[in-house]
């Protein structure tokens, strides 16, 4: 599905990537694990074409997408959340929403003459996702009133949301309650059962461990081992530069 | 009687009410810090003081003014496109101050300093505009026209996206929305409708010359979107009527007349610079300007 | 003519230097677009006039005076405008906003003050220029240029090696991990203010025996300083100096071709050529002025 | 209908009923205020003239000075027991050398003040931004000081007391080229309505004499620092430089020029009689046309001792007379302002102040004669061939 050639990146001399190579299956959960600075969400950014690698070739479906601007990658079928939540702070949950899908809303002048806003249909849909996902709010609540978890949610509702392929999720569960956290885990395992093609990137190790088809442990961007969750998990290497023994 | 003096009042109003509301577009809505708006005012004005000088009809001269300076728009936005917060500001007002120096300089166009003297008055289909009272309906119908199509461009899914813009680029591209593309519309929208207004403006004042398009006018325009909040257009109009009209009570008060000129210019800098501080989402604001 | 071209460029681009300099220091320190920093040179110019040909008090004591009064005047402007809009972590565009809303009440409080026609200060005589290789300077123009490169090597040591110089630099670096480490980034930045506006005093006086005194005379020099300022790089010091030289010299070597008309409009394509190719300008580090 | 939409609609609504209200009544005024037409009945309502000049703005000390003319006339007037006993009233308006600020000013003078007759603009742009409203309101406009070249078919109503650029900038032409015998010109002139119209006419009236225009630049009436332009004039082969501009470009420039040792001789507009001009530095046998005015002596005590002022600035004269000329005619023909106008175009040979003045049929004045003045260690002179 996603294939990373080679990437380099570095920040005025600063080497964040010094080349990583590694391969994303189709209908399976791979974690991304590493200690912080290990050039995780930058991959994320470079994968999404927010950052211009230096060097290197991502594939997705085969296709080159490393020079793509970010919103051709996003209507390409990748869906990604941010480690900081990015929603728009004056806009209601409703907006949030409806903008997810392609709904002729880029087209200027068909809405002008577009006669009611939302949908009788489409109020009702957002309302199930809205119960799907267990926030408890209507759909003109402004994000501003959102508590950190329900805006957690949302942003993994959204992504979930959109039509995608493959779906990349930035630290999902970090700095959330323990009941939002068992939340977030429930959804991710009903999403392995229906096989979606998952990127993930976490600190948490028993949530990889539970999750996790397939692990890649990187510093400085190199894969150091990949394998299936119990097997890296174990890896000396992994450890040492885990806990920097 | 005194309405004569209201009516003139009246119009100056509707034309700084359409241009505070057109660059409620771009500033409120879209989050696009645009210091130089006065020049896309001034691209109209001359452009339909150009054309109707060349004989083409008032009709068509206002359409072609707006078009002329959405043109404008979408070169200033292109430029601008990677540039934000106060960069992107000083930016436009650069752009501002060329455009000046370009209506200035160009004399072959724009008659330099000598300006455009008597451009008639408009004759749109066949009504013949004379005096002020006519020419205020033809305003106000046409200021109502805007400000309808503008309302329903911000309430509508679209403008859904401006507003996403405005709060979070990156969280908009991420969604697959192309940002470039919303800012550059959002700059010919605003631009457009500041295109008319300054060929409305023209046509009534019947005399332009670079001066009008000048820094003082920068502020008044800003004054009266802060004042009014941004991404509100109902604060925009109303505030274009206390920030056009308050001044004008000074001409009554009986103060040496050469203390009048500089004595307003401190009203609007004291109004912006106390709206700022104790209100700075203004009247009916409900948007900070990040 | 080259050399009075480049005379003309240089005693230009000091002139601009008197203004970017100060500029430098509070857009360094307070990270936002002081454009008021003019207005201060106007108020320092009407004050020097008022005290000289107004009340006749000689020069070697309203020289220092006014310097004194312009460094006030930013200092409580700061104090009562700009602080309590930063205490409410206000953008960086509100604050310019603000800025362009004191200049213009400074200048027409002016106007209103002073009338709106030219004063002249008649301290030095004027003479004909002193001839050099066919070229002519005047005294007072010697003595801007002198000034500003004293003012250059000051600032230079100042920002490099004065206890004071090295903490500004740390506060416009990084705010934060300043007041991490116990500055009070807030008193170093009144400084900033005090020392830009001091030099904005010294710069006012300079222009006026210059170019005479007008209540727009801070705006107009503003533009170019700023310009200047963006050339140079705003956030390195020295560079705002340089970067005045660079638009000294280009205007005028510009209008040598260009009719004259357009001298106000190179200072204009300039700034945006610079603010989109390089917004941190020849010296400065790119400071995210981008996407 | 949602709520905030409802309340935009009835606001700019509330404009239309304005409008709407008031076009029936927008057909122009034609009845006077205050003065009823039957002489029968004794009126002793003042009549109420209107004044439009710059008092702010780069051009105000001269507008201010302007005033204190037209001010001047009224009070004689008014002493002498005003017009067959009704006192004369002026309502002054500031037109900032700004055709936005000028139109505002203007329409509340017709509008609100219903003035009978308008004594101004000084700058071409203030009573260019006027010529519709007056028309269209039937209310005549004698301005003292603008020259432009466009103002001659700007309209029955509007008249001046100065003569348009042409004759100025022909008559300055002619000077250099023939009397001074200076081949090789340069022009260097500053971007404002009055200063380019002059120096285009300058041009024009050159080349057809046969000169050579070796240089022509501008500058912005902001500018403070003409050192390279003026280098250009020094590094062209000009013999004499036409220098077009307003007082405060003017001062800075003539500093300059004495800086950069340019030692051609300087020829300037009518502008240059300012005070401020003739006493700055690097001025001393610099020449300029102006009108051939009479008896100024007499006139600059009057005017000095009733305004202590020390000096005489440019258009006062012109102020003092186009307000003469307007009360002398109402005086004639009653406040009617279309037997004003008519009356207006019947003025012949009137010795003001300022001159003879005659006008033709488009409102300027007929005859324009110049003579030369030359500034000698800060005073002006008349120029006489050596």
């Amino acid at each position: 599905m996603l294939e990373i050639q080679g990437i380099k990146k570095s920040f005025g001399g600063v080497e964040a990537i010094k080349g990583s190579n590694f391969i994303i299956e189709k209908n399976k959960i791979t974690a991304l694990i590493g200690p912080n600075g290990a050039g995780k969400t930058t991959l994320f950014d470079i994968i999404a074409g927010f950052t211009r690698p230096d060097e290197g070739r991502v594939l997705y479906e085969g296709e080159d997408i490393t020079d793509k601007e970010p919103h051709i990658i996003a209507n390409l079928g990748i869906s990604r959340t941010f480690q900081q939540v990015r929603l728009f702070k004056n806009l209601t949950i409703g907006d949030h929403l409806s903008m997810v899908e392609n709904n002729g809303d880029m087209n200027l002048i068909k809405n002008i003459f577009r006669k009611k806003k939302v949908k009788r249909v489409k109020q009702e849909t957002y309302e199930q996702v809205l119960e799907d996902f267990g926030i408890k709010q209507t759909l003109e609540t402004h994000i501003n009133d959102l508590s950190f978890g329900q805006r957690k949610l949302l942003q993994i509702a959204m992504a979930l949301q959109k039509p995608h392929k493959l779906l990349m999720l930035d630290e999902p569960v970090a700095g959330v309650n323990k009941v939002i956290q068992t939340e977030i885990e429930n959804l991710l395992l009903k999403l392995k059962e229906k096989n979606e093609t998952i990127l993930l990137i976490d600190h948490d190790i028993e949530l990889v461990h539970r999750l996790a088809d397939h692990v890649i442990a990187l510093d400085a961007g190199i894969v150091i081992c990949e394998g299936a969750p119990n097997e890296v998990l174990k890896n000396p290497k992994v450890l040492e530069a885990y806990l920097g023994e | 009687m005194l309405s004569a003096y209201l009516i003139h009042i009246a119009i100056i109003i509707v034309i700084y009410a359409i241009l505070a509301v057109s660059l409620n577009v771009a500033v409120g809505y879209t989050g696009l810090l645009n210091l130089g708006h006065i020049a896309f005012f001034g691209i109209g004005a001359y452009a339909s003081a150009i054309l109707t000088k060349n004989d083409v009809p008032y009709t068509l001269a206002l359409c072609a003014s707006g078009i002329m300076a959405s043109l404008f728009g979408w070169l200033l936005a292109k430029i601008t496109a990677k540039l934000k917060g106060d960069y992107l500001a000083l930016a436009t007002l650069g752009f501002g101050f060329v455009v000046y120096a370009v209506m200035l300089n160009w004399t072959k166009l724009t008659r330099g300093p000598l300006g455009i003297p008597g451009i008639q008055k408009p004759n749109i289909f066949g009504w013949q505009i004379t005096g002020a009272g006519s020419y205020l309906i033809f305003a106000s119908v046409i200021a109502l026209f805007i400000v309808l199509i503008i309302y329903r461009i911000v309430h509508s899914r679209y403008g859904k996206l401006l507003e996403a813009v405005r709060d979070d680029a990156i969280g908009a591209q991420a969604l697959g929305k192309n940002i470039y593309h919303l800012k550059v519309q959002s700059m010919m929208i605003s631009a457009f409708f500041a295109g008319i207004a300054g060929s409305l403006y023209a046509h009534y004042i019947s005399y332009i010359d670079p001066s009008t398009f000048f820094l003082s006018d920068i502020i008044i325009i800003f004054t009266i979107v802060i004042v009014g909040g941004l991404a509100s257009l109902r604060g925009s109009i109303i505030a274009a009527i206390i920030i056009i009209a308050l001044p004008e009570l000074l001409r009554f008060i009986d103060i040496p007349s050469s203390m009048i000129g500089p004595m307003r210019q401190m009203i609007y800098a004291v109004i912006l610079i106390l709206i700022l501080m104790f209100r700075p989402r203004g009247i009916f604001g409900r948007i900070d300007l990040d | 003519m080259f050399l009075q071209l480049l005379i003309n460029g240089l005693i230009a681009g000091s002139i601009y230097a008197l203004i970017s300099s100060g500029f430098s220091i509070i857009y360094t320190t307070n990270k936002f677009v002081h454009f008021a920093h003019g207005s201060t040179a106007t108020v320092a110019a009407y004050f020097l006039y008022w005290t000289f040909s107004g009340l006749g008090i000689p020069i070697y004591i309203t020289f220092p005076l006014t310097i004194f009064v312009a460094a006030l005047f930013g200092f409580l402007i700061h104090l009562v405008i700009y602080l309590p809009l930063k205490k409410r972590k206000t953008s960086s565009v509100i604050l310019l906003i603000a800025s362009i809303g004191i200049m213009i009440f400074c200048d027409n409080l002016m106007q209103l003050l002073f009338g709106a026609n030219v004063k002249i200060l008649s301290i030095f005589p004027h003479g004909r220029g002193i001839e050099f290789l066919g070229a002519y300077i005047t005294p007072i123009q010697i003595a801007i240029l002198i000034i500003v490169l004293i003012l250059f090597v000051g600032l230079w040591t100042f920002s490099k090696y004065s206890r004071l110089g090295k903490i500004m630099r740390a506060v416009a670096d990084n705010p934060e991990l300043a007041k991490t480490t116990g500055i009070n980034s807030v008193r170093i930045q009144h400084w900033s203010f005090v020392i830009g506006s001091a030099i904005a005093g010294l710069a006012g006086i300079l222009i006026a025996l210059e170019h005479n005194i007008e209540p727009s005379m801070g705006t107009h020099l503003m533009i170019q300083g700023f310009t200047a300022a963006v050339i140079g790089g705003v956030t390195s010091l020295p560079g705002s100096i340089v970067g005045a030289y660079v638009l000294g010299l280009v205007e005028n070597f510009g209008i040598w071709w260009l009719p004259s008309g357009y001298k106000s409009a190179i200072a204009f394509v300039l700034l945006l050529a610079f603010l989109l190719v390089r917004p941190q300008g020849i010296f400065g580090i790119n400071k995210g002025a981008r996407e | 209908m949602p709520k905030k939409l409802g309340i935009m609609i009835a606001g700019l609504a509330l404009f239309l009923l304005i409008g709407g209200g008031c076009s029936r009544t927008d057909a122009p005024t034609t009845n006077t205020s205050g003065a009823t037409e039957t002489p029968a009945v004794k009126d002793t309502s003042p009549i109420k003239l209107g004044w439009l000049g710059p008092l702010t703005g780069d051009v105000s000390s001269v507008g201010t000075a302007n005033r204190e003319g037209t001010e001047l006339a009224v009070k004689e007037i008014n002493d002498a027991g005003g017009i067959n006993g009704r006192k004369v009233e002026v309502v002054y308006e500031d037109g900032a050398c700004d055709s936005k600020t000028a139109s505002n000013a203007g329409n509340k003078l017709i509008n609100v003040e219903k003035v009978t007759a308008i004594v101004g603009g000084l700058c071409s742009g203030e009573t260019l931004a006027n010529t519709t409203v007056a028309e269209e309101n039937k209310v005549v406009m004698v301005a003292y000081g603008s020259t432009a070249p466009s103002l001659t078919t700007a309209g029955d109503y509007i008249f001046r007391v100065v003569p348009s650029d042409s004759y100025q900038g022909k008559y300055a032409a002619n000077f250099v080229y023939s009397t001074l015998g200076k081949k090789k010109v340069a022009v260097l002139y500053a971007k404002t309505d009055y200063t380019e119209g002059i120096a285009q006419v300058f041009i024009d009236e050159y080349k057809k004499l046969g000169g050579e225009v070796v240089l022509t630049d501008t500058f912005l009436q902001t500018d403070r620092d003409l050192k390279t332009q003026l280098t250009k004039v020094k590094n062209s082969e000009a013999e004499a430089l036409y220098f077009p501009t307003y007082t405060e470009a003017a001062v800075v420039g003539f500093k300059q020029m004495k800086e950069l040792g340019l030692s051609i001789s300087i020829i300037g507009p009518e502008g240059y009689a300012d005070p401020k001009i003739v006493a700055a530095e690097g001025t001393h046998d610099t020449m300029y046309t102006a009108p051939v005015s009479p008896e100024n002596e007499s006139f600059n005590n009057k005017f000095m001792a009733a305004t202590k002022r020390t000096d005489v600035p440019i258009y006062t004269t012109h102020a003092y007379d186009a307000t003469k000329i307007l009360l002398e005619t109402i005086k004639k023909v009653g406040t009617d302002k279309e037997m004003i106008k008519n009356e207006l175009y019947n003025v012949k040979n009137y010795q003001g102040v300022s001159g003879e003045i005659t006008f033709d049929k488009n409102g300027d004045l007929a005859t324009a004669n110049y003579e030369i003045m030359v500034i000698k260690n800060n005073k002006s002179e008349k120029y006489s061939a050596q």
